[in-house]
């Protein structure tokens, strides 16, 4: 149990996805503008994340790695991932519209996002049994979902300050990730 | 009316330059971008990836139905990715280590679907040859260019020659991720600054 | 090798497979239009167009919320595709502006002196503001900082003032305003925003059943823009000469100036910036939203149905009116007399409508001409019953329907389109006419009269003059014209000569009683009071409703609902939506007989309800929507600091002169007097909220 | 319908031939892989442990069949004698595996060097087993075939203060090492000789 905690603690602070491992940044600045858009996200994020953190393991278990097709892992799982978040989907947009009215719009956004990739990647670099992955795909996600959060925070305040031209917009917000993830960055060590 | 080839290959370098003026693919600008070494390896392999993607994407245009189009591109994709992966693997080595799984991230980078997207699924081979190329140029001097300042601040070396003897205290942070961030947002500044004018 | 050629067959085919079948079995419709635009974007999802993905940057371009040139990967050359597919001009979707919603006010002073940064933000956060208004603009200019377009500046009047020129819609003053008083919005936004319980507006806005912003064009008046007034009211009101001319101003009630000395002539300064733009002899151009591609038909030509229809087409949609009268305007033509509203004024205003695009069908009646069923097989999508209250009540006494008697509205509508050369038999016109009843139709029927030379013409009323529903200016208009009035006496019957002709109308006289429902006291009969009134010509104007025949069976309307004041049933007076979901009404068809403004009103309000059930949203209006209620910190019993001085004065033409003629009877104020009327206005809005009301806004 | 039953048939298609070309590719670059990885990843600790040896101990490298799995030994050529193999074992750790690199001289038995290859151990505390070379000094010279144990269980080895378990792995590690060494001796000297000629 105790792993498990450290586990996730360590995903969400010490190696957060977005701050420390660089992945999945262009939702990170596209989808930051606005507290909803943000929350949205994060939610759609830890959704997708631990579904697609297990089907891929099941994948690269019991398949990729017993007929030796390591080599294969990139396509597969980018193909897998692909169509779970499709099937996902369609599947809320017939059966529970009210979730799809919330999540469904972050969905496809979520296909090409490199953080679900990476995580999935990550997991079976770790070697990591089928309740650490969803442990730290849980973990990653809602790292993602935390500096996500907070981030769009920070922006929705930065707007009311005066920014020199050149500065303004991606510019300026790229900068305060940079503060942000120098936060993060005291967490290092700490697991 | 068209755009002549050199034009389609000449605006990836400037006009349309990722991730400078399509604020796109960030993930591996921001991580492997320690040196000038792995910004170049980086952007070489993506641009590989993207010319023979938009290439293929091109020759299948007619073949592939437009509602599936997605899934055909990004199993093209997967497959020059894998392609590269495997190739880096077996002749640089230690660079593939440094570059670890953002090489199977160029999977997800926006911009090379994108460029099969909104280019190659539209034009001919020649000219989406152009502009893979010239995109996936752009995307290796902007990698080259962030690797160079984060290695020469970071770690006070170029290309792993040492700069400045050893009295230099190098200003780590650059390499660590809040400097990728903070050096990636001021030379969008200045980009923005000598571009308006 | 064939291992991973079957592994790579394998996985795709279930993944395609699976995704197949997952999108027949969990199909669900969408506008189409949607997966076009969608095919045509990178599909990268790349999140840089600030939309989450591509299917909702898709989404918010087919609704028009963002430009066909949305996506920051694709050229210009896909922007031009999308745009082919929503039916736009690429990169002219509906564009966002910035709009100022507080005018200031001459009365708000200055609270606090506050040393440090001279900023909105700060003083928001540490005082809730400067000025004693607690909701309004502070005026510091953090807007004018933040608007990289330099398209906002400070006005003469100490707020920010929009270059509607410049402003690109950004939204950057909107996000820095701690007052939350510029918004952005685009052209459709505010045609279809309704008043709201926290919104900044003073007492004769949240009177006006049109909601017209009127502290704006009477600011605007002031400062010699009258183009812009003319624009703001044609943002509430498309009618705005004829509302001019016969609006009774019940916004006027309300004005603050009147506590202390007299109401702003408010209508008197409509009338002058509309009659300003008329005779400038050049229209001002009106704005329409991008086509939706959507129809709908509106049934009646008059005030609700061209405001509805206006309003529609300005929103975008294909509108075409039918109306039963050979020529558009409905009542405002045929019920209101030409000294009232010269129908060649109302001719240049219906002419402004339709120059918009909305087509028209003069002759054709409903229930006659065509029904639901042909509309709905035409391709309508949505239906707008705006057919007015034609058809007359009846005295229910002996003789009523003896040669010689009319009734009002009748009367008025045959005398009307003789008088344009629309057809109909001639009235012969009596020396001795009476009129009974006390509302506008019965004045309008005395001063018509007086004017076809009745040598004597007579109000028969039930009740006293200070109970006559009519406009009172129209009762002292009648009066001046040497009308008599015949108070507190109620028809019993009408006795013929021996041609059958009506001779004396009979009535009993009343005294008033303990006051009804409606707080009127109630006339009751004297016992054995009858009294003969010798007569030639009657006129009933009692009152008048609906005609709701063509309900009549096999006209498929079956389930339209009908109140039992015989008007067509809305279940909300703000949504205007009938028992059948696409089919709206508004104006006298849904109110019973009303005031124009009030059709017009309705008819902004339905369209709204149009638009929004077009595009597949809830009709319901908003929940703070402030439907004939004020906000109660908004009414006051004093004001301070005025120095009284009287309202304008209208002109009109001499008595002696204008029952001669059918010519405009009153005339417009002169610039001068409008400047002067316009400095009246209080500016009252935000800076004059009392502050010891409970349950303000905000 | 024919058009749903066209999409999934591209699709596969598609990934079939994806299929095929990335196993050409594997099958083209398959071995070269395989050098490159024991070249980066463990040449380091093989040539640490084979130090002074004239040949390439990754190119002069064979495979032998242990309990069901392969396991690649690696041959130092010393004064022109094939006699020192290097291989490599696991033992448990405090964290996961540890990895140990070993040479050994087939003609008297001993140990020639130890290197610790790859462990998940607490940084600072286990991880010494790696850095801390003192450690892994102690086994060179000695026999082979014996038992290594700990001193706190009995036995000959200092353990690394505070690392008792990643102590304990190593010796783990290095005495499975001796069981397989003796059991493969035979064929060890046979393959041996094939280098010596």
């Amino acid at each position: 149990m105790g792993d498990y905690i450290l586990l996730v603690i360590s995903c969400i602070l010490v190696n957060n996805i977005l701050l420390a491992q660089y992945l999945g940044n262009c939702p990170f600045l596209g989808t930051s503008k606005k507290m909803e858009t943000a929350v949205g996200m994060a939610m759609a994020v830890v959704f997708v994340l631990v579904m697609a953190g297990v089907i891929t393991w099941i994948a690269d278990t019991f398949f990729l790695k017993r007929f030796g097709l390591e080599y294969l892992r990139t396509i597969s799982f980018i193909l897998v991932i692909a169509a779970l978040v499709q099937f996902v989907e369609m599947f809320l947009k017939k059966s529970i519209p009210a979730l799809y009215a919330g999540l469904g719009i972050f969905l496809p956004l979520i296909t090409t996002n490199c953080a679900v990739m990476g995580v999935c990647l990550i997991n079976i670099k770790e070697e990591y049994t089928f309740m650490q992955v969803i442990v730290s795909s849980f973990g990653y996600a809602v790292g993602f979902g935390l500096a996500l959060i907070l981030f769009a925070g920070v922006r929705e305040r930065i707007l009311l300050a005066r920014v020199p031209k050149p500065l303004q917009d991606t510019s300026i917000a790229l900068v305060t990730a940079g503060i942000l993830s120098l936060t993060f960055y005291a967490f290092k060590g700490m697991v | 009316m068209a755009k002549s080839i050199t034009q389609e290959f000449v605006k990836g370098l400037w006009d349309e330059i990722p991730p400078f003026r399509l604020v796109l693919g960030l993930c591996p600008v921001l991580a492997v971008t320690t040196t000038v070494e792995n910004g170049l390896g980086m952007g070489l392999a993506t641009t590989f990836v993207l010319v023979c993607s938009n290439m293929l994407v091109s020759l299948l245009r007619d073949i592939i139905p437009s509602k599936v189009r997605i899934a055909c591109f990004i199993v093209i994709i997967a497959t020059f990715v894998t392609v590269v992966e495997l190739l880096m693997q077996a002749f640089t080595y230690p660079l593939f280590l440094k570059l670890g799984i953002f090489i199977p991230l160029i999977v997800v980078n926006c911009i090379v679907l994108g460029r099969s997207e909104a280019f190659a699924f539209k034009n001919p081979v020649m000219p989406s040859l152009a502009d893979g190329l010239g995109i996936g140029i752009g995307f290796t001097l902007s990698l080259a260019a962030l690797g160079a300042v984060r290695e020469i601040l970071g770690s006070g070396t170029f290309f792993n020659i040492s700069l400045f003897g050893p009295s230099f205290q190098p200003f780590s942070l650059m390499v660590e991720a809040p400097g990728a961030f903070i050096c990636l947002g001021l030379m969008l500044c200045i980009m923005n600054l000598v571009g308006n004018k | 090798m064939t291992e991973a050629v079957l592994f790579m067959l394998l996985l795709g085919g279930v993944c395609g497979l699976v995704l197949s079948f997952a999108s027949k079995i969990f199909y669900v419709y969408e506008d189409p239009r949607i997966a076009e635009v969608e095919g045509l974007l990178a599909g990268a999802n790349c999140g840089g167009c600030g939309y989450a993905g591509c299917s909702a940057a898709a989404v918010a371009v087919v609704e028009g919320q963002a430009p066909p040139s949305v996506c920051v990967i694709s050229g210009s050359e896909t922007a031009a595709l999308v745009a082919a597919v929503v039916g736009v001009d690429a990169g002219s979707a509906e564009p966002m502006r910035s709009y100022n919603t507080c005018q200031g006010g001459d009365r708000a002073v200055t609270k606090y002196h506050y040393m440090g940064i001279n900023s909105c933000r700060a003083l928001a956060a540490l005082y809730g503001g400067m000025r004693e208004c607690s909701v309004g603009c502070l005026g510091l200019g953090d807007c004018v900082r933040a608007c990289a377009f330099d398209a906002l500046k400070i006005g003469p009047d100490g707020y920010p003032v929009v270059d509607e020129a410049k402003c690109v819609g950004c939204g950057a003053c909107e996000k820095v305003c701690p007052k939350n008083i510029m918004e952005i919005k685009t052209m459709s936004d505010k045609l279809l925003h309704l008043n709201q319980y926290d919104d900044r507006i003073a007492p004769c806005q949240q009177t006006c059943p049109a909601e017209i912003d009127i502290p704006k064009y009477i600011s605007q008046i002031r400062n010699n823009d009258y183009e812009g007034a003319v624009k703001t009211i044609r943002e509430r009101n498309p009618l705005l000469l004829s509302c001019g001319r016969v609006c009774p101003h019940p916004c006027e009630d309300l004005c603050r100036r009147g506590i202390e000395d007299e109401a702003v002539s408010i209508n008197q300064l409509k009338r002058f910036v509309a009659d300003y733009e008329m005779n400038s002899g050049k229209r001002i151009p009106i704005s329409c939203a991008l086509p939706t591609g959507k129809k709908v038909a509106v049934v009646g030509g008059g005030p609700a149905g061209l405001s509805c229809a206006y309003f529609l087409r300005r929103l975008g949609h294909e509108v075409t009116i039918f109306d039963a009268m050979p020529k558009l305007g409905g009542m405002i033509r045929y019920g209101i007399p030409e000294y009232r509203l010269p129908k060649e004024v109302l001719a240049w205003e219906i002419e402004g409508i339709l120059n918009l695009g909305v087509k028209s069908r003069a002759n054709v009646k409903l229930g006659r001409d065509f029904d639901m069923g042909s509309l709905v097989s035409a391709g309508y999508d949505a239906i707008f019953l705006g057919i007015g209250a034609w058809k007359d009540y009846s005295l229910k006494v002996e003789g009523e329907d003896l040669d010689g008697c009319f009734t009002g509205i009748d009367f008025l509508t045959r005398f009307a389109k003789n008088q344009q050369g629309d057809g109909g038999d001639s009235i012969k016109i009596g020396q001795k006419c009476a009129v009974i009843g006390g509302g506008n139709t019965a004045i309008d029927c005395v001063r018509t009269l007086v004017r076809l030379g009745a040598k004597e013409v007579t109000i028969v009323y039930r009740r006293t003059r200070n109970e006559m529903p009519a406009n009172m200016v129209e009762i002292e208009a009648a009066e001046h014209e040497g009308v008599k009035f015949v108070f507190l006496a109620a028809p019993v019957r009408v006795i013929a000569d021996d041609k059958g002709k009506a001779k004396q109308l009979e009535y009993l006289k009343m005294e008033l009683g303990e006051p009804d429902a409606s707080g009127r006291r109630r006339p009751v009969p004297i016992e054995g009071s009858e009294t003969l009134l010798d007569v030639d010509m009657l006129v009933t104007a009692i009152g008048q409703g609906p005609d709701v025949s063509f309900k009549e069976d096999g006209k498929r309307m079956d389930d339209l609902g009908i109140t039992r004041w015989n008007t067509i049933d809305s279940a909300d007076p703000v949504a205007l939506q009938t028992s059948i979901p696409y089919v709206f009404t508004a104006g006298d068809a849904a109110t019973g007989a009303s005031l124009v403004v009030e059709a017009i009103g309705g008819g902004r309000r339905a369209a709204r309800s149009i638009h929004m059930f077009l595009s597949g949203k809830a009709t319901t209006p908003p929940p703070k929507t402030l439907f004939k209620n004020h906000i109660p910190g908004s009414v006051f019993d004093a004001v301070d600091g005025i120095k009284q001085t009287p309202r304008v004065k209208m002109p009109e033409l001499p008595v002696d002169e204008r029952i001669k003629t059918f010519d405009e009877a009153d005339l417009v104020i002169s610039e001068d007097d409008a400047l002067e009327e316009s400095m009246r206005c209080l500016s009252c809005c935000l800076s004059c909220y009392n502050k010891d009301v409970a349950d303000l806004p905000l | 319908m024919r058009e749903m039953i066209k999409m999934v048939v591209i699709i596969t298609i598609l990934c079939a031939f994806s299929g095929g070309l990335l196993a050409a590719v594997r099958n083209g670059t398959k071995d070269k892989i395989e050098y490159q990885q024991l070249k980066f990843v463990k040449g380091p600790a093989i040539r640490e442990i084979l130090k002074g040896s004239s040949n390439d101990p990754i190119v002069d490298r064979f495979k032998l069949k242990v309990d069901d799995a392969e396991k690649s030994f690696f041959v130092g050529i010393f004064d022109g004698n094939a006699d020192t193999v290097a291989f490599e074992n696991f033992g448990k750790g405090f964290g996961g595996d540890i990895g140990v690199m070993l040479g050994v001289n087939v003609k008297n038995d001993k140990i020639v060097a130890v290197g610790v290859t790859t462990h998940s151990e607490t940084p600072g505390v286990g991880s010494k087993a790696k850095t801390d070379l003192k450690f892994a000094a102690q086994f060179a010279g000695l026999l082979l075939n014996e038992d290594f144990k700990v001193k706190t269980d009995g036995g000959q080895v200092d353990a690394i203060s505070g690392a008792t378990v990643s102590s304990r792995g190593v010796c783990m590690a290095v005495s499975e090492a001796g069981k397989i060494y003796k059991q493969l001796k035979p064929r060890l000297i046979n393959k041996l000789s094939e280098f010596n000629k």
